[in-house]
């Protein structure tokens, strides 16, 4: 699903965020993105939805090389994907429902599947009675679930999370990472970043953890390895 | 495509003073247009009622037979620049000078023998009155056998000539610069609501959507704005004709604008909201910080 | 306040496209007022040199002797709306006639007497040629023992008025057009350039700056933009004139603006600009959702 | 320092978020205010800087009725207070130090005073490398501790700070939650909403908890009562 090999990444203006990081991720694995603040979680994610592109080594998603993926085919690329942005990017003139079905539309849904799907979607997170409300009328955690819905929406076959519970609660992150559980249960791959140790030690799924842009540990690696 | 239409009325419903403010700028820059227009319609009519006076007179040798000056009008007529050739007798000239110049009137009056002479009065083409075809006309006419002298007024017809000239050149320049406000308007207000919008595209993008599907409702509230901003123009326009045309007495009458210039201002104005979209849309969906 | 300045100059360069569009519009609409102006001077100067020509002649009974004229000249030059009264004698009249009148040249060469009698002309004070005036002068010229007949051209005095009737409320009504759609421009780019920094303002709020704080950088940068946009504008009608000049041979010789109209246009874009900021700034230190 | 009597508040758009809300803050106290997402913690801290009005009962902070606060004294008040934003409000095109430079000019400090004082806050919070960054620049954590710069910068009185860790790994959370604690130890009053609750535990300030609105558990009353 994922394959990263030597990749370095340099933002325009700054020094290099990812240095030499390789990893795969099979189809329907569950991975934890862990690593001090700036330490490049954000980084690997851009790179995953062709955000930006590696400086060097080669970047691979959904049967997609990132590395000279064309303009026009970026779209078909983030059609499979669900994204949770770190800052939600939530449209905000549009109401919580508004926000989750024009992503529907612009992936190209039915019509008319829409509405209810939006429903669905919008309960999952236990924001059944805010689809009204517009982003400036909700709390933060609230957004940040409206966020979590849009990426759940379309049923991804991937999807990327980016620090998804920081505004929420002991509970509601409870029930959000369950719901991240059965989406993946149902065979949807997912690549979580997470600051949440107890959350991240607690569910014990593969982790990568990056220090200044190196991936200075991978639990699925040491797994494997330990197996050998 | 329901979407494309339910988001171009949503750009307009959500950003109402934006939107109204974008129309009324078209509008008015289109106004400005058709002001323009106005005033160079009715300036190129009255240049043409003047040109109509453009005549050549050639007065005849003293006591020429009629016969013989018949010969001369039907010999002027075959001149491929001429329209029409009037015969006037020494009497009836007498007479419209007794008409028209009132303070010679009892003067005249006095005179035992008619002192005018008869002339043929030549009207020309149009199209065929500028300086250099009235004389060498003239010149051939001096060349009929009856005709003692030719007159055609040659600092009217060369006064007439500088002034359509001079009239083109200030219309073009000002006009010329009317365009290019309207363009200037058009493109900034566009340009304005899309950066305006612009985090709304980078979303959309982030969620899958392709360049099509985001700029559809851009193109069409553009054409939209385009059209309403022509009409509103269209309105505007015939309203201040309507003023002025109700004010004046008409010396000459006030002419509208030709529904062919009517109907290109409106598909104009459409089309450059269209045009303005698509070059604003293209570059946005481009933005430096995509991420 | 050194970061008044420091943040009007951000204001340039952070949205440099943004800035230049507003000084390119505020330019771009003072501009249609320059050349509106340069218009209306123009066309007034022509028919100021027109009016010139309105002219009243009273002509004498044959035979008047030279003394008795002078008298009559004298007395016309009493009335209070009389600028010039000029002796023309019969001779010279006929002079004059064989002049400009070329067809009659000859005709009148065949005279033994002079039919042309000896007359005085009339020059009106500015300010004096419209109908009813000119009208009372001739009915009192009448008056006069040996004046005989008096002649004013009723028709080109009364077209002359109305003529000018017309293009005041022509240039009236276009005029207010033209200052419509660049108030209209202006304030959409000052808004628009506010919509732009909402979030901006919202967030000084917060941190508790005072409107004034927030307001100075904004009006300063209306005012510049103003007083730059008012400048081009200038420069442009300038080139404009320039470029009409140059190619008209100066019938009547074109006049530029006034300096006072300039004055004014480059204060009242800076005057605008700022008025402009003031309002628009007013209303957005108070968004709805403040938060 | 802060006085809540009897507090409901709707917004415009929504029913009541928060129901006769009483308490009162001490000065120099340092008070947690937990709870659910969309209990109602940063409707509490709005309408302490005032930007919103109790729909009943009063409010009062730093001395100021923020009930019928005029408008023109809404600056006075936001002027003694720190606030940390929960999405931080950065202004997006000026660096870092812009940010926290700008904060202080609006609050009328020396112009030759404020380089000095822009680079003690940011080195405080650790990112004193990242001062020419813009907030697009800065990672999700590192964004969030300017806006906590920001809030630190003119030594408030009271600082509000709402969710200020939400974005920050372990050992940032700690780095920070220490510099709070000295700056509250050294006289400033601190009101910080937080869901983490392990660092609410462990604390162990006073924490005043709500529930859907209304305020079910303030241990501060708790402990006066046990001790009376
Ligand atoms: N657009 C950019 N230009 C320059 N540098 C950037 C840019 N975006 C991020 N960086 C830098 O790259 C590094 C990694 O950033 P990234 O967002 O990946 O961190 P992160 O692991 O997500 O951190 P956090 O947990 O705080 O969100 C940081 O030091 C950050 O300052
Ligand atoms: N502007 C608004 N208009 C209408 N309702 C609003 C508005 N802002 C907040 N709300 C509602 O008020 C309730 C309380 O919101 P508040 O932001 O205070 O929650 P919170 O405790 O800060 O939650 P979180 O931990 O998720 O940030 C929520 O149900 C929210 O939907
Ligand atoms: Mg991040
Ligand atoms: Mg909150």
């Amino acid at each position: 699903m994922i394959r990263f090999r030597h990749v370095d990444m340099a933002y325009p203006r700054g020094e290099l965020a990812l240095v030499d990081v390789s990893f795969e991720v099979a189809k329907g694995e569950f991975v934890f993105l862990t690593g001090h603040s700036g330490a490049g979680k954000s980084s690997i994610l851009r790179l995953l939805w062709a955000g930006e592109r590696p400086s060097r080594g080669e970047v691979r998603v959904a049967g997609f090389a990132v590395n000279d993926l064309r303009n026009r085919d970026v779209p078909r690329l983030r059609r499979r994907l669900g994204i949770v942005f770190q800052d939600f990017r939530l449209l905000e003139d549009r109401t919580a429902e508004e926000n989750v079905a024009l992503a529907l539309e612009a992936t190209g849904m039915r019509p008319d599947l829409i509405p209810a799907r939006v429903l669905k979607v919008l309960s999952q997170v236990g924001l059944s009675t805010k689809g009204r409300s517009y982003p400036r009328e909700l709390s933060g955690g609230e957004q940040q679930r409206v966020a979590i819905a849009r990426a759940l929406a379309n049923d991804p076959p991937l999807l990327l999370a980016d620090e998804p519970t920081g505004n929420l609660d002991e509970k509601a992150t409870r029930a959000v990472f369950q719901l991240l559980r059965d989406i993946n249960a149902a065979g949807t791959s997912v690549v979580m970043a997470s600051h949440d140790a107890a959350l991240v030690r607690e569910a014990n799924y593969r982790t990568l953890e990056l220090k200044q842009g190196r991936l200075v540990a991978d639990s699925g690696r040491d797994a494997v390895e330990a197996l050998a | 495509m329901r979407p494309v239409i339910r988001e171009c009325v949503l750009g307009f419903t959500r950003a109402p003073l934006l939107s109204t403010l974008s129309v009324t700028a078209i509008a008015f820059s289109l106004f400005t247009l058709g002001l323009f227009g106005l005033v160079a319609v009715n300036l190129q009519q009255a240049l043409a009622a003047l040109e109509d006076r453009v005549e050549v007179v050639a007065y005849l040798l003293r006591g020429t037979p009629i016969e013989a000056a018949m010969l001369a009008a039907e010999d002027a007529r075959t001149f491929p620049e001429v329209a029409q050739v009037t015969y006037v007798s020494a009497d009836s000239a007498l007479a419209r000078a007794q008409a028209e110049l009132a303070e010679f009137r009892e003067a005249y009056r006095d005179l035992r023998t008619n002192p005018l002479p008869a002339s043929l009065e030549v009207a020309l083409r149009p199209g065929q009155r500028d300086p250099e075809t009235v004389a060498a006309v003239a010149e051939r006419l001096r060349g009929i056998g009856v005709v003692e002298d030719v007159r055609f007024g040659e600092e009217w017809v060369a006064g007439l000539a500088r002034l359509r000239r001079i009239a083109g050149l200030v219309g073009g320049v000002i006009g010329l610069a009317f365009a290019g406000v309207a363009l200037v308007i058009i493109a900034t207000t566009i340009r304005m609501a899309l950066l305006q919008r612009s985090r709304e595209i980078a979303i959309l993008r982030l969620v899958g959507a392709t360049d099509g599907f985001i700029r559809a409702p851009y193109l069409l509230e553009g054409a939209l704005k385009g059209f309403l901003g022509g009409t509103l123009a269209l309105l505007l326009t015939w309203a201040a004709f309507a003023l002025v045309r109700g004010g004046s007495d008409a010396l000459v009458a006030p002419m509208f604008l030709p529904p062919a210039f009517v109907a290109a201002g409106v598909a104009g104005g459409t089309l450059l909201g269209l045009l303005a979209s698509l070059l604003s849309v293209g570059r946005h969906l481009r933005p430096r910080g995509v991420r």
